[in-house]
């Protein structure tokens, strides 16, 4: 039997669910990216964390610089149109703040292990890393002989995250998600996890879905959080654009260690939630 | 170089816009290859489909996107599909005619890298990584390859493969089950250059206007075929400039304007 | 390069795409069955066909009955809710009016060989057929191994029809085509063909589709026809209910030879087109 | 037997729907299964979550659906889903609780078959086949199966084995790699059985009102085990009758206004 959803606070969902050592997947490909949970987790200092992430982003840069990663499985690790993601660069190049083990991947092989994940396999199939030195630094990446003809094929372990985070439009009161627009990876990363947390900008009475809309039952979520603005300053359709000017701004704050930890110390740990981080940052640009 | 009214970027972006047909179905990916796609749908191409790995099918941004998933793209779009569908079935599929990848290093088969300078283990640089490429590489039925040319990208031998050109070049790509043609054509800011049809070994086959075969030489780590048949790459159109620069404007405004 | 798909007549469609010998699919998961294809193709007298569809229905039992069909691949072969096909189990059971092969599978094992066929893929995989008989008679299941847990899962070839029919709601003027509600199958059976001909309720200028639709752009599709009502008996959501009572009197039309062949001279061979089929059998009813 | 004020019919449908605890996730067939899942929704199991295997999640129809897939089960459903990922995500990715199988033959491990009776090559009866039952019977965390109980029916050894319940008994179906619990018990309109919990043989647990030892004997081919408590099934409390009778009332009505 399951359960349904339950509507917490974003602090009290992240002390429940996200645990040091646990492997996490944030979900959100370009749209719809749960920066709030990754600030109330670094917030909350957790440590040990394996995160899996298709696109790294700010976030993951922002997770790996304060110290609470120690393991990350990506295929994508840079700041979209602008350039590096210079905290994942330290620590891989220079093991800052702490070692950093990649487990790394392309794309089209992280998309068919989250829906492996989705479908109970024990493994993704897909036509790829033909030709890629990937294989050779990645046992993840093993190849399968089709017993019809032959052909060989890639094949990667499913994943699945103890907990996966991703932000959505809309939940109604009895926890039934609703996301739409570039709707990324996110359905398959939630099915494959134990535990799904979903942050929402708004809870309403119905959710209006479309005749196929992607909807997660309030039963294969754990926990949903209204966190209005949460994915800034990636963006939320329907609500509000990305901030394409930040994800450029991030990269002068980013490049530095200092001026990282100075950002971090005023606009993540210097406040209590996403709410005031929006404030702040709000006030600064004034 | 003599003074132009464009820059190279500029003969860039449009020589590459050029090789998209019209009607054919484009799979894109941010930066050059995007402001190249939009050029293409602009100009000559009105009925090119544009998709973006991030979902969106047949999309007609006004502006070109930051990332790959901006909401314009989405807005814009006849549909959007997940990730796992866009991958298996678009891209995997064998739908896609033109795929288009940039490159931080490429070597004279057209393999590229995007992981790493310097060693994997110990990198000197590390690089965003693979992305949609590998699988774009392979899968697309025709690959375009735009980068700036110069020594350190164009280089003997690739620190990391991340996606497959023509490996070492001959029929090596059939052999290796990879279903698409690989790269026809890597566009940079000289020059056009083509694979051989026998070695697949890339060959000079047109020089962007003002642009000597000195220039090509001493930007490429290694020495570089000619064809006998050198072309001069026609300069780029009125219209094909004014429409890129009209582009780049409504870009610079939409982007700076939610700082 | 792809070409649109051309707005054709059902008629001109059936002469174009479909020959003797063809490997098709009819889908549609009880909704949007192309009906009034399944009788164009009958009209035309095509023979030799190699027919697969998850769930045959009515449509298949009147092209097996009428002697186009020399091979079935299926996954559940009945009249659902009321009983049997009585034209395919006399097919089977008594080589009426031609011996019919099948190659028989359960709908997961169906639906991961279309998802393959849309993949590109040369074969599907699922946890499935675990402890059936159906691998015993059907060579076209195998089993693969995990490489990373060794489990044991079912392989099936990918579905690669020549021609793939469905019917959906809409298409607008350049050929693409929007459905919604039970979208089954249709989209990979769509994609995994050479050629999909798409049967549609109306032609419309503008499909506002909702974000995250089921559209098939015009340059996956060979052909598109205008058929109102080409699903009845089955239906089309917002457009008219599934005629559940035809399928009940099926039960009694299809038991015998003669009465089966009488109603299909009459309501098939004796008609021009679709149009007229359903005048006559509302004539009948009134 | 004794003159009741309902049904065998109506007796099993209610037994099956008690057996559906509220807030659990039902994956139903056509038949049988769905009116005791619907009866299930409105009496004792609101929050009862119903997926049908054409797509449609969390589907609340008022009437019953004839096909798998009629529009009221699209309309009323929370979304609907493709038939690839219902099978895949939703059944395959082990989010069903209970599964709800008919058959036409069963043995004593509940086995079933709904494939052919005779051979499979020259089949004396041919059947409609498998449908979405051996994977529903494989991955379900718990079966249940329902069907008129007779001798044609309840056989020593099926003809055809489509959709595996406890094979020859014990731990089979863990050893073959079936995920699921298998089936938990079997209804029909005589009695309720239920596999032991050692050798997994089916055993009568419970006889229906009115309903003798020896009539379920005499309509099962197998020395049936009987259970050392044997329960009487509690009759059908008035408003599960008026629920199903309604439910059974508006869908007449629904189904023959089309004709």
């Amino acid at each position: 039997m399951e359960s349904l959803a339950t509507l917490l606070s974003l602090k009290e969902a992240i002390q429940e669910y996200v645990h040091d050592g646990a492997t996490l997947a944030l979900e959100g490909f370009t749209h719809l990216i749960p920066y709030a949970a990754g600030h109330e987790i670094v917030r909350q200092k957790r440590r040990d964390l394996t995160v899996i992430r298709m696109t790294p982003d700010l976030i993951y840069d922002q997770m790996i610089g304060t110290g609470c990663v120690s393991r990350l499985q990506f295929s994508w690790g840079g700041n979209p149109g602008v350039g590096s993601l210079h905290r994942l660069r330290d620590a891989v190049e220079n093991s800052w703040p702490r070692p950093l083990e990649i487990v790394e991947h392309a794309h089209a092989g992280m998309a068919a292990a989250y829906a492996a994940g989705a479908a109970g396999l024990p493994f993704g199939m897909l036509r790829g890393y033909l030709g890629s030195d990937l294989p050779k630094y990645n046992p993840q990446i093993k190849f399968i002989e089709c017993p019809f003809t032959g052909e060989r094929l890639a094949a990667i372990p499913a994943i699945r995250p103890d907990v996966t985070i991703i932000h959505a439009q809309k939940a109604d009161h009895r926890g039934n998600v609703l996301m739409w627009g570039v709707v990324g990876v996110q359905k398959e990363a939630a099915l494959a996890a134990k535990h799904a947390i979903v942050t929402v900008e708004e809870i309403v009475h119905k959710l209006d879905a479309s005749p196929n809309a992607v909807v997660l039952p309030s039963w294969v979520v754990s926990a949903v959080c209204e966190v209005k603005g949460g994915a800034f300053p990636s963006y939320a359709q329907g609500y509000y654009a990305r901030n394409n000017a930040f994800y450029k701004a991030w990269d002068a704050i980013a490049r530095e260690r200092d001026s990282f930890e100075d950002w971090m110390n005023r606009y993540v740990f210097g406040v209590k939630d996403f709410h005031e981080f929006r404030s702040a940052v709000e006030a600064a640009r004034a | 170089m003599p003074e132009t009214h464009y820059t190279a970027d500029e003969m860039m972006t449009i020589a590459a816009a050029r090789m998209l047909r019209n009607g054919t179905v484009c799979f894109v990916g941010i930066g050059l290859p995007s402001a190249a796609a939009n050029v293409a749908r602009l100009t000559h191409a009105p009925d090119v489909v544009l998709i973006y790995e991030s979902g969106p099918i047949g999309t007609k941004p006004s502006v070109l996107p930051l990332s790959i998933g901006d909401g314009e793209l989405a807005e814009t779009a006849e549909t959007v599909v997940s990730i796992p569908e866009m991958f298996a079935y678009w891209l995997q599929g064998g739908r896609i005619d033109f795929g288009f990848l940039g490159a931080a290093q490429i070597d004279r088969f057209a393999n590229i890298n995007t992981t790493v300078i310097g060693d994997y283990r110990g990198p000197k640089t590390r690089l965003p990584g693979a992305g949609g490429a590998p699988e774009i590489a392979a899968s697309s039925k025709e690959v375009l390859i735009t980068l700036r040319q110069n020594k350190r990208a164009f280089v003997p031998k690739l620190d990391f493969v991340t996606s497959g050109g023509h490996f070492d070049g001959g029929d090596a790509r059939q052999r290796m089950g990879l279903p698409g043609k690989g790269p026809v054509a890597v566009i940079t800011d000289l020059c056009i250059m083509t694979p051989d049809h026998a070695t697949k070994e890339l060959t000079l086959t047109s020089l962007h206007p003002g642009v000597t075969l000195e220039k090509v030489m001493e930007s490429t780590g290694w020495p570089l075929k000619v064809s006998t048949h050198l072309a001069v790459t026609p300069e780029p159109a009125e219209v094909e400039l004014s429409v890129l620069r009209d582009l780049n404007e409504r870009t610079a405004r939409a982007h700076a304007g939610q700082a």
